[in-house]
């Protein structure tokens, strides 16, 4: 069920000037999020920002004992600044858990999968790293950053899915391989790796490589897709991207994991 | 005190004066985890026409300042839909359901409207006339008071419910529009709609809305909302008004009705606060009841404006 | 680089687009220690009449979400101490004064634009037109395109000088405003005045403003007011336009810029911070540096639309 | 000179729920400020609130060393609500100093003046006290709250005036005699104590009731008035009050200290 509550920043963990994790009180939500679904967050009880921000469970954890769940936030205006800004013990309104999570309900014990991360995207994958990591599914983790400090969370990751599965690349070689995290994903399915599924968050020019790449592939996907957001519940209709089959799906409702298939990507 | 929340609409009686605006409420069962559909005052549905609408292509919305833009589209479900999956849950669960509809044509207006028909589960139709007159290339019906007239007059006689009809705000005169819309047989004013807007990106220089302009709603525009509810009143005293715009405290609330309003409806401020239209209804109850109001009824229209001065020179 | 920020408006040239709104930047000479006065594009001073004026009763102003609603009533020093006092100073500092002119009467409107003449120290003559027009019992010269033909018909002869209109946006089409003043003789537009407004105490019932409907501004109009920039610029390509509305950053100088706009007037901004339109003079230089733009000038309508799509159905 | 500057929080302090003091860093405005003069304060640089608000310079002094000035508030708003929920440290933007000060610099050593104060409007006759306790000028205090924790900065300005010339009222007579604060002047007055001028600051109600009493009296008084002001500094028209001339005053430059005589108060 989805509850619309007040829930305490526990604690903000800063990255570098623009990167953050804020710890919120688990309320109801963090029990019942699953991996890929998404809380709205209201940043302020004033005008600026206006409407509530959309945020990944990036993952269920507690902070000092106290059970909580993660947020993994890029600051790039208004509401992701001023979400960083709040001071610890701060009640805000979050709305959630929303939308349809990965689906990793029908993997089984051979299956071998695959998390692709650009940028902030390694947000949902957290969590899903943990889930798979519990019901003992392989995962090879793609991430890719700009540069090694932008590239987050990585004692998670390697602690999840094994530091072996995890491989990087950087825009500037700092870490990893020195190219796109898709240029990896290809190199190692080129070299034979053959995947179940493969799991995605990130920029839209990433989404646009990897479907092609799956598609030639045969390989399924599911990618958490964004979209600006007014409500998060279905409501608004202003979340929609294209369909293939010509109409518009609303990403907050019947995404925001949703097969690459769905999506036109030409118009998108 | 027990205070009295009814308030009557002409022939609509609202059990109270919280109703929630079209197109920000979903099909009202969205909200059902929020809000008690059946404490409302009324829910308008996300515009309805006689075949289901795919919309605009993304990006649909932005934000403003204290506000937001929107060029949905209209998408809706169409009204085989709406009448055979969504009215059965919303009248099970008690709620008074205003049916917004638009269409292209005077015909597909009349179209919808009839097959709503005299249909005991929708409590009013609402008109809403801020969708371009494909008929006359474009132009918005509301924006001509000529083609607005004769828009309600064909709407008309094809239901006996009460008919609500929305105005654009975007026009030189609301009254005028208010009186075309009444000469041709409203029974209620719906005001406002969105005021036309636009945001640019400006380091794409692309509109921030893939339909380049769209609907400003929100805090920004509730001071024009407020003077068009009172212009209305003060010019067709007789005629029920739902007050709309930005519309998110008790003391917006009571704003529009002091203005003229005899009730309201939550748009945008679903999207901030899902259960914003539910506690309104207990916070109105709660200030009546601090401020000695026994029928919420009587704060309709009791603004006291000071004569207007003349102008002084030296 | 050095980039070229110089704008013509028409036989108006400004050394910048950043100007300042009237009525928020007084005589300009009270923001002579926050800005230099010379280093504006220009300076639009409060709205001045044949006569002194002395205003309306307060209260005159009120603040709103993200703006505020204003009735001074156009209080004002008049056109003779204007022209005595404050003007051999503004010259002094090197300003480019657009003087900002009203009147009751088409005759009060030529009066005081006649006594300006061809005054050299004055680059251009803004005419307000939301002015009730008294003659006409209260209806607003800006709202009815064939007053404001008249009007600026009107004016026109009484001065060489390029004559500015500045248009009301509370009106069903701006296009046809624009064109009635262009039509008439107008060089320039000026878009746009405050939207009319209201504000109301919910204790007592009043309405927050003496006057009972205020001015709107503020970011709250900035969508409003670049929908109308664009859309008078895409059926009037040829006139230039002053773009005002609820700027405050580099980024809003440069929505209106690219949506059409050839200057901008910085307007209630002035008094957050009353050093803001001198700032944006440099910011607007440093944006263009860092974006390879060498003249500010063709930033102007360069807005990029997509085309509209047809409303599809299932 | 008016300057426009942004100055930091040194120190908050609060009395209860509604009222509090801000201790402003000095910037170039606490040398140059008058008592009775007022500075224009961004509250947050969002859109709530959306314009500056006006507040008297209530004291000129130090913080830990630091030169600073002092604002002593009444949240009643959005405004004055957010000026209370700083942190220390933070900077905020500043215009002043602004308007017309109390006139003092006629007063002679053997004049007696009277201070009147209602509610918040006891701030700007703190630094009011302290100047005239430099130049040795006898000043009788009568200040009426509420109630004795409504009453504020006490030790100030019993400090600065001496405890015997300071008399309160209040509604409830919790401190000094139960009633208004007119009335305690009123009977100073008509047990025949005379007053070179009486500078006041309070409601409007207070101050319609003192422009009465003073006009029997023929004593000349100075007051600091209020208005809604959007600049602060003469430009927008917005805060004038009725003159008994028929002509508005703006309170910002005309104000905001003005002889009584000045206004209309039958149109306040
Ligand atoms: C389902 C979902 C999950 C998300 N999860 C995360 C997350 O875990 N961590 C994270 O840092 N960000 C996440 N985002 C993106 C986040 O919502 C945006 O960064 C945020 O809304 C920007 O708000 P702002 O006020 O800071 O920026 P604004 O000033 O509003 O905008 C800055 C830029 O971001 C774009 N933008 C605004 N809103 C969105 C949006 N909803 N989605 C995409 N772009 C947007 C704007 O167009 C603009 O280019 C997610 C978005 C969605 C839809
Ligand atoms: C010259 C001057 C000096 C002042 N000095 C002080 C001071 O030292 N300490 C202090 O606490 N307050 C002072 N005030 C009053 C203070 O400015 C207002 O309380 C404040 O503006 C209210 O802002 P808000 O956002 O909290 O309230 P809002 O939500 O804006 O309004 C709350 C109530 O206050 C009224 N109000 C709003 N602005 C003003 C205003 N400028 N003047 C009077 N009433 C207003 C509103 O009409 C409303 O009734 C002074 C005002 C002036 C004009
Ligand atoms: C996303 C969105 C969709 C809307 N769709 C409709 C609609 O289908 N029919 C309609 O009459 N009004 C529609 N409106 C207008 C609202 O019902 C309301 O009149 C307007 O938003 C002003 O109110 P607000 O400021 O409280 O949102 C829509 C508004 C928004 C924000
Ligand atoms: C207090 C105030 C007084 C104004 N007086 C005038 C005036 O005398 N003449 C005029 O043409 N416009 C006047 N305006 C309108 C502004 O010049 C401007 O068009 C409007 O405020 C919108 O811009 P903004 O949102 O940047 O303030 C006034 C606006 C305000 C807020
Ligand atoms: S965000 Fe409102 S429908 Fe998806
Ligand atoms: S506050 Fe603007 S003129 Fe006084």
């Amino acid at each position: 069920m989805v509850v619309n509550e007040a829930l305490r920043i526990l604690r903000t963990v800063r990255y570098d000037a623009a990167h953050f994790s804020v710890f919120l009180q688990a309320g109801s939500i963090a029990a019942a999020a699953k991996p890929g679904q998404f809380v709205m967050v209201q940043a302020g009880d004033g005008l600026r920002p206006y409407l509530r921000r959309a945020f990944s469970v990036a993952d269920v954890t507690t902070v000092a004992g106290v059970p909580g769940f993660e947020l993994v936030v890029r600051a790039v205006g208004v509401g992701t600044e001023a979400l960083g800004r709040f001071a610890e013990g701060t009640p805000i309104p979050v709305l959630g858990p929303l939308g349809v999570p990965f689906p990793i309900d029908d993997l089984k014990q051979p299956d071998r999968v695959a998390l692709v991360a650009g940028g902030i995207g390694l947000a949902p994958l957290v969590l899903l790293s943990r889930r798979l990591a519990e019901r003992g599914i392989p995962a090879d983790l793609f991430y890719g950053g700009r540069n090694e400090s932008e590239v987050l969370k990585r004692p998670d990751f390697e602690r999840f899915l094994g530091a072996h599965r995890c491989r990087y690349a950087t825009d500037d070689g700092s870490l990893g391989k020195k190219g796109r995290v898709t240029d990896i994903l290809g190199s190692a399915l080129e070299a034979g790796t053959s995947y179940r599924r493969v799991y995605a968050c990130g920029p839209t020019p990433m989404f646009r490589t990897l479907a092609g790449i799956l598609d030639k592939a045969g390989i399924e996907g599911s990618f958490a897709l964004e979209s600006e957001m007014a409500c998060g519940f279905g409501v608004c209709l202003g979340c929609v991207l294209p369909g293939r089959d010509g109409r518009f799906h609303t990403i907050c409702t019947e995404g925001p994991c949703l097969p690459p298939t769905a999506i036109d990507w030409s118009r998108v | 005190m027990t205070v009295d929340l009814s308030v009557h609409l002409g022939r609509l009686q609202l059990k109270n004066p919280i109703a929630t605006a079209s197109g920000t409420f979903g099909y009202g069962l969205e909200f059902a985890g929020f809000v008690d559909l059946g404490s409302l005052g009324a829910i308008s549905v996300k515009g309805l026409s006689a075949r289901p609408c795919l919309g605009n292509p993304p990006p649909r919305i932005c934000e403003t300042d204290a506000g937001m833009l929107n060029a949905i589209g209209l998408q809706n479900v169409g009204i085989e839909e709406f009448l055979s999956e969504k009215l059965p849950k919303l009248h099970e669960k008690g709620a008074t359901v205003l049916a917004n509809v638009w269409g292209d044509t005077e015909a597909e207006y009349r179209a919808v409207v009839e097959r709503i028909g005299d249909d005991p589960r929708v409590a009013a139709v609402e008109l809403n006339v801020s969708c371009p007159n494909v008929v006359k290339g474009g132009m918005v019906f509301g924006n001509d008071p000529a083609a607005l007239h004769a828009l309600v007059a064909a709407v008309r006689p094809a239901t006996r419910l009460p008919l609500v009809v929305k105005l654009s705000p975007n026009v030189t005169d609301i009254v005028t529009a208010a009186k075309a819309a009444v000469d041709g047989g409203a029974d209620v004013l719906s005001l406002i709609n969105t005021l036309v807007g636009l945001s640019i990106d400006v380091e794409t220089r692309e509109p921030k809305i893939g339909f380049t302009t769209g609907g400003l709603s929100g805090p920004a525009i509730r001071p024009v909302a407020l003077r068009m509810v009172w212009e209305v009143r003060k010019a067709l005293p007789g005629v029920p008004i739902f007050g709309i715009g930005g519309i998110e405290t008790v003391e917006h609330v009571l704003e529009f009705l002091i203005a003229g309003a005899n009730a309201v409806q939550i748009g945008t401020a679903s999207f901030r606060d899902p259960g914003v239209s539910g506690r309104l209804v207990r916070e109105l109850a709660d200030w009546c009841d601090r401020h000695g109001v026994a029928r919420v009824a009587d704060l309709s229209g009791t603004l006291k404006t000071r004569p207007r001065p003349e102008k002084t020179y030296v």
